[in-house]
Parts: C-alpha cells; sequence; structure tokens
C-alpha cells in the first residue's frame, strides 16, 4: 500500500473535523493527543517504506520512492512538533483546537501528496490542498485584526502564484504534450534547449513557486503574514509549505525539466544571491522578532536555492551534489526554525503581543532552559559548528564549489556572517541585558517536550550528521 | 484543426496579461481578486486548445481541476475579506490595511 | 583513545555540573577544577609518553566521521601540537583559579562555558582532519563570546559583536578555502575526496589555486593572531573580558591562528607562502613594532598588556615566515612563553583590579609597598616578557632573530628595536605601577599581599618561566622532528629559505 | 478563414474589451458583471475547440458559482466607500516590466509557435467531438485522474471548513475584538510612557487583556 501514510493523516484529518464538532467544549484538548497519534502513526508507516523499491500509483499520479519517504518524514515531523507547540497558545488565545489541527492534517496532506506527486495534475490539486488549508490557518485568530490581514495578503499573493504557476504549467503541457513528470523529461531530451518558449515557461514557473517559497523579489507577503498569522501557524507556515513548495521544485524541475538544468541553473543562482542578501540586510533592522525570523526565513529560502542552482545533470550517484544538500538543509531547517518559533509562542502566550526584542530582556534569568534552547537555535541558523544548521550549510557551500560556482559558495559564507549579527543580538537581549520582571512565564509540558526534541535535533544532526546525510542522499531523484 | 491554435493561445496571453495587470494596478481587493481568475481562464484556453491540438484529454482534465481548486479559493478567499472588512469599515482598497507594516 | 579522552574530558564535566544546582557555587567551582586539572595531569602524562625523536604524528586515532562525504574524525599529536595540548590544559584550570571570587554572578554558565571552551581548544590542537579542525576552531568562538559578553565589563556589547563578526567573517572564508581543497584535491588526486591534512599534503597544487587559498586562510588566522591591521578587536576583547577570559585569549586563542599557519598554511600551500612571505614579513615586522609603540601610550593597564601581545605574536609570525629551522622552533616557543607570560601579566592585573576595581595606571603606584609577594611575581613576568636572558622571553625571540637575520637584516634589524622598546615600556609600567607613590590613597587598604590561591597558580607560571628561560632544550627537544617536517614540506618548491 | 474561426474571432474580441472592463472599472459589480461575460465568451471557445463538458462546467462553476459568491460578498459589504478613493496604484516601476512580459508573451504565442515540431493529432471530427465528451472525460477521471479527483473533494471540504471558520461567528466575535483591540492601545500607550520597559510597580495587567 503505497499511499498508506497519506490515508492515515486523511482520517486524522476527518476525524478532528468530526469530533471538533461533536466533544464538548473543555474535553477539546484531547484533540492534541489524537493528532499526535495519528501523525506518529502515519510517520512509523513512512518510515517502514524507506528503501522499497519505487511504486508508482493511482495510474502515474504519484510515486512512493525513497524522495516521498523523506519530505513525508519532514512533514510528519513538521507536524508533530507543531502540534506539540500549539495547545498552551491556542488556549490562551482562545483560539479553535479542533480547526487547527485539521486544518493542520489537511495541510500536511497537500504537502506529503505535493512531495509524491509525478503528474502536474495532481502536483496542482496537491499544492492547492495546502495552501489552502494554510490561507485559513493564517487567519485562525479571526477576531485579531492583524491575523486577518496576514491571511488576506498571504491568501491574494498565494493565488496570483498559483495563476502565475499553473499558467507556466499550461505551456508545460503545450511544449511537450504530456502532464506526465517523467513522459515531460523524455520529450523534454529530445528537444533543443534554446526553445524561446521553454524559457519562458521555466520563467513563469519559477516566479509561480518563487512565490511559496518566498525568494525575492516575491517575498513581499511574507513577513506580513508571518509577522500577523497566530504563532504556531506561523511556525508552520516557514517550515512544512515552504518544504513542500521546494519538494514541488523539485518534482518540477528535475523530474521534469532535468534535462532543461543548464537554462536554469544561472537563473536560480541569481535568485538565491538576492534572496539571501536582502533578506539578511532587512532582517538586520527589525525589532519584531516574528518578523526578524520571516527575513531570516526568506534567507534561508535563498540558502537552499543555491542546492538547485549546483545540482548538475548526471550527478545522481555523486555524494556531494546540490540535491541532496538541499535536502539535507531543509531537514536541518525544520528543526532550527520550528524551535524558535515555539519560543516565541512560548514567550508571548502569556501577552498580548510580546514578539519585540524588549520581551526577551534577561530571559537567560528568567527562563534558563528555554534561553539555552533560544540560544542554540540562533546559532544553528547562524551556522555555528557543530550545529546542525552549520553541516547544512558547509554541505551547501560544498555543492556549490563542486559545481564550480565558488561565487555563490563566497556569497553564501558573506551572508552567513551577516546574518550572525541579527542572531546573535537575540542573544545579547537574553544574557546580557537586565529588565524588571514582567510576565510571568507559564509551564506547558507539550511545549517544553517540543523544544527538547528540537534542540536535541539540532544539536546531534550536527554532531552525528552521517546518518543524516545518507538519508538526503538516499533520497534525491535522479536526473 | 478548425482553430488555428495559435489564435487560441494569443487570446489567453492576453488575457492573461490583462488579469496581471488588473492585480498589480487595483487597489481595490475584490477587483484584484476577479483579475486572480482572469488569469486562471487564461490557463484554461490554453490549456483546452493544447488538449484539442495534441488530441489528449489530460488538458481538459486539467481545466477541471483548476475549477474545482478556483470554486475552493473563492469560497476561502471571499471569506477571509468578509471578515477582514468587519474591522475596516467601507473599504475594500488593499493598501489601507496597514497595520502590518508592508 | 587518550587524545579523545583529554580532548571531551570537559564534557565529562559539563555533564557534572549540569544536574547542579546554581546556588551552590563552591561545588561548581571545584567540579570544575578537578575536572581541569585531571585533564592537565592527562595532557603532562601525554609529554611524558611522547617519543620525542619519532617524526609524525602520535597517538593517532582516525575512524571515520561524515563517511558518506569523506571525512574522517583524525586526531593525532606532534611535537607543535603537545606543547600547545599542554599550555591550554595548564592555563584552563590557571583561569577557573584565577576568578574563584571575582565571578559570583551565573557561576554555572560561566563554568559550562569555560569547559566547552577548553574543548573546543584542545580539539583545534589535535585534529587533524581539516574539516574537524574547523568545527573545533568554530566551537572556541561561542563559549569565548558568551565569557565576555555576559561577564565583561561595561562596553561588552560592543566588544563581542565586533569580536564574534572579525573572527566569523574570516573563518567562513577559511570555510569556503577548506572545501575548495577539498575537491581540488580529489581532482588532482584520482578523485580521492578527503581533508585529512596527512594527505592533503601529498598533493602539489599549482599555485594560482594556492594563492586564493592562502588569502582565505589568512583571513581566519591573522584575524586570530591577530596581525596588524586586523588586531583591532583585540584591544576591546581584552578590557571588556573578565580576567580568566583575558588570560584563555592571550594565552591560548591567540595560537590558534599562529598554529593554523604552522600546521596548514606553510605545509600545505608551500608555494604561496614563498609568494606570500616578504608580504607576511612585512606585516609581522609592522606588528612587532607597531605594538611595542602603542604599548608606550596607554594608559589603561590591561590594554597595555593587550598591545604587547600584538608586538609579541608578531616576533611569532615572523619566526614562521623566515621558514628556517631557527625562526620556526624560535616562533613555536615564542608562542608557549607568550602564553604563559602573557597569560601571568594578564593574572597579575587582574588580582591588583579584583581588589581596588581600577586599572588606570594613573591611579595606581606604591604596590611593592603594600604587596611586595605580588611585587616579586610581577617582576620575574615582566622581565621575561623583556626578553631578560635566563627568562623564557629571551630564548623563543633570540631565535626568531637569529633566524630573522638569516633572511633579512632590515627586517631583523626593525624587529630589534621592538625589543627596547619593550624594555622601555615594561619597566616603565613596572616602576610607575610598584614604586611611585600611590596617589589615591583609599586604596591602600585593599592592597592585600597574594592569598594562596593566588600564588598556587602563579607558582607553576614561575616554574615553567625560569625552567624555558634556563634549559629551553627540555622544550626545543619536541619541536625539531615536526619543525624539520614543516621545513622539508615547505622548500619542496624550493625559494625562500634557500635564499 | 472558415466559419469556426470567423466565430472565434468575434468571441475573442468580446472577451477582450470585457475583460478588460473588469480591470478598469470602478465599481466591482460591473466588474463582476464582466467577468461573467468573459466567461460565457470562454464558453464558447471551448465548444470551439471540442471541449464541450468543459465548457459547461466553466459556465456553471464560474457564472453560477463563483460570480454569484462575488455579488453576495458585495452586497454583504459596503462597497460604495471604496469606490470614492482612487482606484489605482501608483506602480509604473511594475507596470514597465510588465509592458515587457506581454509584449514577450504576445510575441511568442502569436508570432514563430513552432511547438518542439511535435505533429498537432489529425483528428477526425468524430474523434475530435468525442475527446471532450462526458464518457471520455468521466471515464478519465475515474480511472486514471482518481487521485487528484478525491484530493478536488478533500479541497472543497477545505474550503468550507475556511469559509464557516472564517466568516462565521460574527456577533460574538465583536465584544473579543474589542477587548483586545482595548488591551493592545493599553500595551503601547504604557510602552510609550516607560521608555519600552514596564516598570514593576505598575499594575500591567489591563481589563481583558488576558483572556484565557
Amino acid at each position: 500500500m503505497a499511499v498508506l501514510p497519506e490515508v492515515v493523516v486523511t482520517v486524522l484529518a476527518m476525524l478532528l473535523l468530526l469530533l471538533d464538532a461533536v466533544l464538548p467544549e473543555h474535553r477539546k484538548s484531547g484533540l492534541t493527543w489524537l493528532a499526535l497519534l495519528g501523525f506518529v502513526v502515519a510517520g512509523a508507516f513512512n518510515l517502514y517504506q524507506w528503501g522499497s523499491p519505487a511504486q508508482s500509483a493511482y495510474g502515474g499520479m504519484v510515486g512512493a520512492d525513497n524522495f516521498t519517504v523523506f519530505f513525508n518524514t519532514l512533514f510528519l515531523a513538521t507536524a508533530i512538533l507543531v502540534v506539540l507547540m500549539a495547545p498552551a497558545y491556542l488556549r490562551e488565545r482562545a483560539l479553535p483546537f479542533g480547526e487547527f489541527y485539521s486544518l493542520l492534517s489537511f495541510a500536511v496532506l497537500g504537502m506529503m501528496f505535493t512531495a509524491a506527486s509525478t503528474d502536474l495534475i495532481s502536483l496542482f490539486v496537491s499544492i492547492e490542498l495546502m495552501v489552502i488549508a494554510v490561507y485559513i490557518l493564517a487567519g485562525l485568530a479571526r477576531r485579531e485584526k492583524r491575523s486577518n490581514e496576514a491571511s488576506l495578503k498571504y491568501f491574494l499573493l498565494g493565488a496570483f502564484a498559483s495563476a502565475i504557476l499553473v499558467y507556466g504549467m499550461s505551456w508545460l503541457y503545450g511544449i511537450t504534450g504530456q502532464t506526465n513528470l517523467a513522459k515531460i523529461a523524455g520529450v523534454l531530451k529530445a528537444t533543443s534547449l534554446d526553445n524561446p518558449l521553454l524559457l519562458m515557461t521555466i520563467a513563469l514557473l519559477a516566479v509561480g513557486v518563487g512565490f511559496k517559497v518566498a525568494l525575492v523579489p516575491f517575498h513581499a507577503w511574507t513577513p506580513d503574514a508571518y509577522e500577523g498569522a497566530p504563532t504556531p501557524a506561523t511556525a508552520f507556515m516557514s517550515v512544512g509549505p515552504k518544504a513542500a513548495a521546494f519538494a514541488a521544485l523539485l518534482r518540477i524541475f528535475i523530474s521534469a525539466m532535468g534535462p532543461a538544468q543548464p537554462d536554469y541553473s544561472l537563473l536560480f543562482a541569481i535568485l538565491a544571491v538576492l534572496t539571501m542578501t536582502l533578506a539578511n540586510v532587512v532582517a538586520i533592522q527589525q525589532n519584531n522578532i516574528k518578523r526578524m525570523l520571516a527575513y531570516s526565513s526568506i534567507a534561508h529560502s535563498g540558502y537552499i536555492l543555491v542546492g538547485l542552482a549546483a545540482a548538475q545533470p548526471g550527478a545522481g550517484s555523486d555524494q556531494v551534489a546540490g540535491i541532496p544538500a538541499l535536502m539535507f538543509y531543509l531537514f536541518v531547517y525544520t528543526f532550527m526554525t520550528l524551535g524558535a518559533f515555539a519560543i516565541v509562542a512560548y514567550v508571548q502566550a502569556g501577552q498580548v503581543t510580546g514578539e519585540s526584542f524588549d520581551d526577551y530582556r534577561a530571559l537567560g534569568r528568567r527562563a534558563p532552559m528555554t534561553a539555552i534552547a533560544m540560544t542554540l537555535f540562533m546559532l544553528s541558523l547562524t551556522g555555528v559548528p557543530p550545529l546542525a544548521g552549520f553541516f547544512g550549510k558547509a554541505y551547501l557551500i560544498l555543492a556549490a564549489v563542486h559545481s564550480g560556482m565558488a561565487w555563490l559558495a563566497v556569497a553564501m559564507a558573506v551572508n552567513s556572517a551577516i546574518s550572525a549579527y541579527y542572531y546573535l543580538r537575540v542573544v545579547v537581549v537574553m544574557y546580557m541585558s537586565d529588565t524588571t520582571e514582567r510576565v510571568p512565564l507559564y509551564r506547558s509540558p507539550f511545549i517544553h517536550s517540543m523544544l527538547a526534541v528540537a534542540s536535541l535535533a539540532t544539536f546531534f544532526v550536527g554532531v552525528f550528521a552521517d546518518p543524516f546525510l545518507r538519508f538526503a542522499q538516499g533520497a534525491t531523484l535522479g536526473f | 484543426m478548425s482553430v488555428p491554435l495559435n489564435y487560441a493561445l494569443a487570446l489567453a496571453a492576453v488575457l492573461f496579461v490583462t488579469g496581471l495587470a488588473g492585480v498589480i494596478l487595483r487597489r481595490n481587493i475584490l477587483i484584484i481578486f476577479m483579475s486572480i481568475e482572469l488569469m486562471l481562464n487564461a490557463t484554461n484556453l490554453n490549456l483546452v486548445a493544447f488538449s484539442r491540438y495534441f488530441g489528449n484529454v489530460n488538458g481538459q482534465i486539467f481545466v477541471f481541476f483548476v475549477l474545482v481548486v478556483a470554486a475552493a479559493e473563492a469560497a476561502v478567499g471571499l471569506a477571509i475579506i468578509v471578515s477582514l472588512v468587519r474591522h475596516y469599515k467601507d473599504s475594500l482598497n488593499g493598501d489601507e490595511f496597514n497595520l502590518l507594516k508592508g | 583513545m587518550l587524545l579523545s579522552l583529554i580532548v571531551f574530558l570537559p564534557l565529562v564535566g559539563v555533564a557534572l555540573l549540569l544536574p547542579m544546582r546554581p546556588e551552590n557555587k563552591s561545588l561548581l567551582r571545584v567540579t570544575t577544577l578537578v575536572v581541569m586539572l585531571a585533564d592537565c595531569l592527562l595532557s603532562i602524562y601525554l609529554l611524558l609518553a611522547f617519543n620525542q625523536s619519532a617524526s609524525g604524528y602520535q597517538f593517532e586515532e582516525n575512524i571515520p566521521w561524515l563517511g558518506s562525504l569523506g571525512l574522517r574524525y583524525h586526531l593525532g599529536v606532534d611535537g607543535l601540537s603537545v606543547l600547545l595540548l599542554f599550555l591550554t590544559t595548564l592555563l584552563s584550570w590557571i583561569a577557573i583559579l584565577s576568578t574563584w571570587r571575582a565571578v559570583q554572578l551565573r557561576v554555572k554558565e560561566y563554568m559550562i562555558a569555560f569547559l566547552l571552551l577548553e574543548l573546543g581548544m584542545l580539539g583545534v590542537f589535535v585534529a587533524l582532519d581539516l574539516f574537524l579542525f574547523y568545527v573545533f576552531w568554530e566551537i572556541v568562538l561561542v563559549p569565548m563570546y558568551v565569557i565576555i559578553g555576559v561577564w565583561g565589563g561595561p562596553r561588552k556589547i560592543y566588544a563581542t559583536i565586533k569580536f564574534f563578526l572579525f573572527t566569523f567573517i574570516g573563518s567562513l572564508l577559511m570555510l569556503v578555502a577548506i572545501l575548495a581543497l577539498y575537491f581540488e584535491h580529489a581532482g588532482l588526486a584520482n578523485g580521492v575526496r578527503t581533508l585529512d591534512v596527512t594527505q592533503l599534503g601529498n598533493v602539489h597544487y599549482p599555485l594560482a589555486f594556492q594563492i586564493p587559498v592562502f588569502l582565505a586562510f589568512f583571513a581566519a588566522f591573522a584575524v586570530k593572531v591577530p596581525l596588524w591591521p586586523l588586531h583591532t578587536w583585540l584591544p576591546d576583547a581584552h578590557v571588556e573580558a573578565p580576567t580568566a577570559g583575558s588570560v584563555i585569549l592571550a594565552g591560548i586563542l591567540l595560537k590558534l591562528g599562529g598554529y593554523g599557519f604552522l600546521r596548514f598554511s606553510v605545509p600545505l600551500l608551500p608555494e604561496a607562502t614563498h609568494y606570500f612571505g616578504p608580504l607576511m614579513l612585512t606585516l609581522a615586522t609592522i606588528a612587532v613594532v607597531y605594538g611595542a609603540l602603542v604599548s608606550l601610550v596607554q594608559k589603561d593597564w590591561k590594554k597595555l598588556v593587550a598591545y604587547s601581545s600584538v608586538s609579541h605574536m608578531g616576533f611569532v609570525i615572523l619566526g614562521i615566515f623566515v621558514l628556517n629551522p631557527q625562526g620556526l622552533e624560535g616562533a613555536i616557543l615564542e608562542m608557549f612563553n607568550h602564553g604563559l607570560l602573557t597569560g601571568a601579566l594578564f593574572l597579575c592585573v587582574g588580582i591588583v583590579y579584583e581588589r581596588v576595581h581600577d586599572r588606570e595606571l594613573a591611579h595606581l603606584g606604591g604596590i611593592a609597598r603594600y604587596m611586595p609577594v605580588y611585587a616579586a611575581f610581577f617582576m620575574v613576568f615582566m622581565l621575561g616578557s623583556v626578553g631578560l636572558p635566563g627568562l623564557a622571553g629571551f630564548v623563543g625571540e633570540f631565535l626568531v632573530l637569529l633566524g630573522t637575520f638569516g633572511v633579512s637584516s632590515l627586517a631583523g634589524w626593525i624587529s630589534m628595536t621592538a625589543i627596547i622598546l619593550a624594555a622601555g615600556y615594561l619597566l616603565w609600567m613596572y616602576a610607575r605601577v610598584m614604586f611611585v607613590k600611590l596617589n589615591t590613597e583609599h586604596y591602600a587598604a585593599e592592597l592585600v599581599d597574594l592569598r594562596a590561591h593566588e600564588v598556587a597558580y602563579l607558582l607553576p607560571l614561575l616554574a615553567l618561566v625560569i625552567w624555558v628561560g634556563v634549559y629551553p632544550d627540555t622544550w626545543l627537544n619536541f619541536l625539531h622532528p615536526a619543525v624539520s617536517h614543516i621545513i622539508a614540506q615547505a622548500s619542496a618548491a624550493g625559494g625562500l629559505a634557500a635564499r | 478563414m472558415n466559419a469556426p474561426t470567423a466565430v472565434f474571432i468575434v468571441l475573442a474580441a468580446v472577451a477582450v474589451v470585457s475583460s478588460l472592463n473588469v480591470i478598469l472599472r470602478r465599481n466591482p459589480v460591473h466588474s463582476a458583471i464582466f467577468l461573467a461575460l468573459t466567461i460565457l465568451c470562454l464558453a464558447g471557445e471551448f465548444v470551439l475547440l471540442n471541449a464541450e463538458f468543459i465548457a459547461a462546467t466553466e459556465v456553471i462553476v464560474y457564472a453560477g458559482a463563483i460570480i454569484v459568491l462575488f455579488l453576495f460578498t458585495m452586497m454583504l459589504l459596503d462597497i460604495r466607500g471604496g469606490m470614492r478613493t482612487r482606484q489605482f496604484q501608483n506602480q509604473f516601476g511594475l507596470a514597465a516590466p510588465i509592458a515587457v512580459l506581454l509584449v514577450a508573451l504576445l510575441g511568442a504565442a502569436v508570432g514563430a509557435i513552432n511547438i518542439s515540431g511535435l505533429p498537432a493529432a489529425a483528428l477526425s471530427t468524430l474523434q475530435a467531438a468525442q475527446l471532450g465528451s462526458v464518457q471520455n472525460l468521466g471515464q478519465e477521471l475515474y480511472s486514471n485522474f482518481l487521485l487528484p479527483f478525491e484530493l478536488a473533494s478533500l479541497v472543497l471540504t477545505v474550503g468550507l471548513i475556511g469559509a464557516i471558520g472564517l466568516a462565521g461567528h460574527g456577533a460574538e466575535d465583536r465584544e473579543e475584538q474589542v477587548r483586545i483591540e482595548e488591551a493592545l492601545e493599553f500595551d503601547t500607550k504604557v510602552r510609550a510612557k516607560e521608555g519600552g520597559h514596564l516598570e514593576p510597580e505598575e499594575e500591567l495587567v489591563p481589563a481583558g487583556g488576558h483572556h484565557a
């Protein structure tokens, strides 16, 4: 049964929806456990499929291969961590548990099918399933203006991006006469690459996906949407849909358009440098920590994109290649970013906003373990060894140097140095400035266990990186 | 083929660019949203034309799904607009929602 | 396993500290001290067990680490690293002892930071895989950042950010260079992907490749040394750092740069080394003189010692890039001596600062009257730093100058003046602080002579300073095989050494 | 020029004019009407391209559902206020590249189009009629495209949740919303007064600030 994990998540989503309607209000926090159970079971089924021969299901609509297993692992881990961080925040702000979890499940389902899709049509529908669910998640705090606005901006630009993406897909279909990704690649292999229509298609698809992963100059929605959305939703948005969009990017540009790689490599390299540089420079000026993390997440999209720019055709079996580096970075990025957002949720849950740097004053004294965890995430995002973020960046730089784009590697290194400035600012505020204690931090076993998991992962994926590197290397798509 | 492919593609391109211009130039969110619908319809025309050209049904199936998605998107999008406009009485102009500095 | 044990013993210390209650300060301090002393004993055992006549690396450990990328967990020591390893374990516990009472705030975090710092420094000296080396190199950065930033003086935030950015940018450029080396080696050695130092050295890289890699390494190492004109972070960091931080910073962190040049830049990139040799000599000579001149005009006691470090480390670079046995051995010994002497000077400054909380030279004076034992200790360290024969500083600087005159007598003569200047500012400083009448009378009550624990940590340093000065062969014998190996690799391409 | 082509061109002209009206009209109700007109023209084009089922679906979904939804929304909200203000953004920086894109797209599509040398399927009239038939599409949807079909149902479910979740619960939200806004205002005021920090002696929790 190739799509067993997906089936489990579907059932979970429906069950959550149903129980939300029938359960009395005070028992709804039990939904947290149900969601956890569902995602863990799906994760177990998913990991069980690792290494089994690639197979195709539903008439070539989806494939069950290691690539899918890798991304499903990522998505389910994201879902579990988000479920762990959410309850305290949701309860504090009186947001609906059932809706949050079931929309989360639907979004995860869309993400899983996005990674699994081997056909333009299923890819499109899966992406839409994901983004529509996330639009609603962003606006879930419907009593707050900011949340409504975040949702609207995310929606308008998301729909706009989808329209461009699907127009690009229609041209891809028009150039090749196929919607199946492998068949498209087959046709493209036989055609000449300097076809202006092909270039236009690449541009349209890149713009469409560029909006979804928030590349500069298509990033304008990100800071607003991230700042306004409820924090657990922000955490999810910055990791899940982004990883899924990268999976879609890989499916489109590697599975289907791999033969056209020479056409788009430089385009993505330039977009990557633009994205990381602009985002880092703007991030320095932020005073709201959620907004700072939003720009940080844009910058990380830039880093991740380096992997695609450095992908080389025929490098399928090479360990040092852009695609495994990209996937490994996504893996690492998931834990450190979710961890950072979880701390934002933790710090602000007792307050009306609680997002400015001032709210982190002396956190080192008020909540020592939390501050250590935050330090870990910030250092990992900066790329300080031996934390996971360092190995992710080193691997990407390795791939960039390997593909002969040393300038890209240098740009990435310089950007990491710039980013150190604003990440360290958080550490400085937490440890080196004082405050009169104001808001008591609350206790939630969920968020504490989530922080423990995320920080342990950030540490161990770094120090013992090899198994995870092999996980990513074993999951790449053939070119 | 009775209608030349190029004609259909040209019409689709015009509609797409019209929609694009609408999204970028207009301030009224409902009209922006309608412009997005125009872009989706340009896609539909493209797909139908290619489907006819290749004699393969995938394009038409694709259009079917684009329609479904457009419907769901409209439902969610308009709900978002309704819930937002409650906060800002009387205005549908996108750039007046300035709580989040853009 | 011995090396891994030495490197990761501090981690055991961290594990012991974590469950302890933060209020129980003395338990935290004692545990840290015991762990560090144990580490020091292990490294003394390593010194004794080390075979001085054998060439190559000893106590090697070599297992796959990031196997899929060909990166290994490869540790090993030669004469160069074994000395620096000993210096590190020695200064670590001394540093802890030096802030036994001064640090009362967040003792637990303080101790953890120092243990991690020690781990990183030890790792740098024993790592033989460039990637592993880089990891340890960066690990050092964070605890040091925290130590200055949390327990530092009033302008600590400025100092830490400057320190971090300077070193971090340098390191990142080095990372890119390391990865370039990885592929260049693979290209030249039939696709063997490795960053093992022992293998990287077997391949001859084209000069056009060596030059940018050398520059990137330079960015990382020269900042750490710090070589003029990249030294500006150092005085800030020193002034703001707590005493223990200064001791480690001057005593060991600066050695990381010199070690990097010796272990990687010179042997792996011989032609670039020759190509940039004159430039490096020039910069080093400027640093030597500049550091001494700036020291002359300092009003802050700690800043004076900090700038004298710039001068002394200039000697180290000078010794490295003259590329002859005297120069190299002198440079290595100078690193060791500088660790002892400048560490000791910072400790002495710290002892007075702890009592009166003032470092303005103009405010101090007549300390010899109130603290005679202290004055005696301080005199030995000061004279050692001046370069008085019979004390440690002399041997290193003498050997370096000997080597320098063999290559460029101009650089030699110019550097000589720095020794005279050093005598000037150090003796002036000593006279000013010890003998002139104390202006600020109310300090008199505070100036109590050395306490037992202070004697305990100054005494081993004193013994070593005299030992190295009187009988340097004990230490130089460690260096002969390592230095001749480096020279052999560096002169593979001919050039400067032969001139 | 054959008859279908002539019809196509006429419909296309109407579609283009009405689509321009969609984006240029001041009143969104007019825009919606013109959008409906555009959709109808497109449905006509679909019929000419042998996609009868899709044409019917298009009319039903768009004219029957989406545009009606738009009109409902406009009825629900007072749109007159927005109509009095400026209608266009000053985005000539953006408009210029769009003009370029427009030219490029039109050129590519209308000009020397040679789609990778693939031969157009020479369909007989019967085959062409078969292509867009209900049987054919149904066959495909329930066999090869079953998965996207199922996913589409989930997409609609999510749309349903969204519409109810976001736009529902009007009245009960109002009070809560007022409370949140008061709390936010209080927060900003105190912050401004204290130069960014709150002093401990002050009573920090505004009424309704902590809405647990």
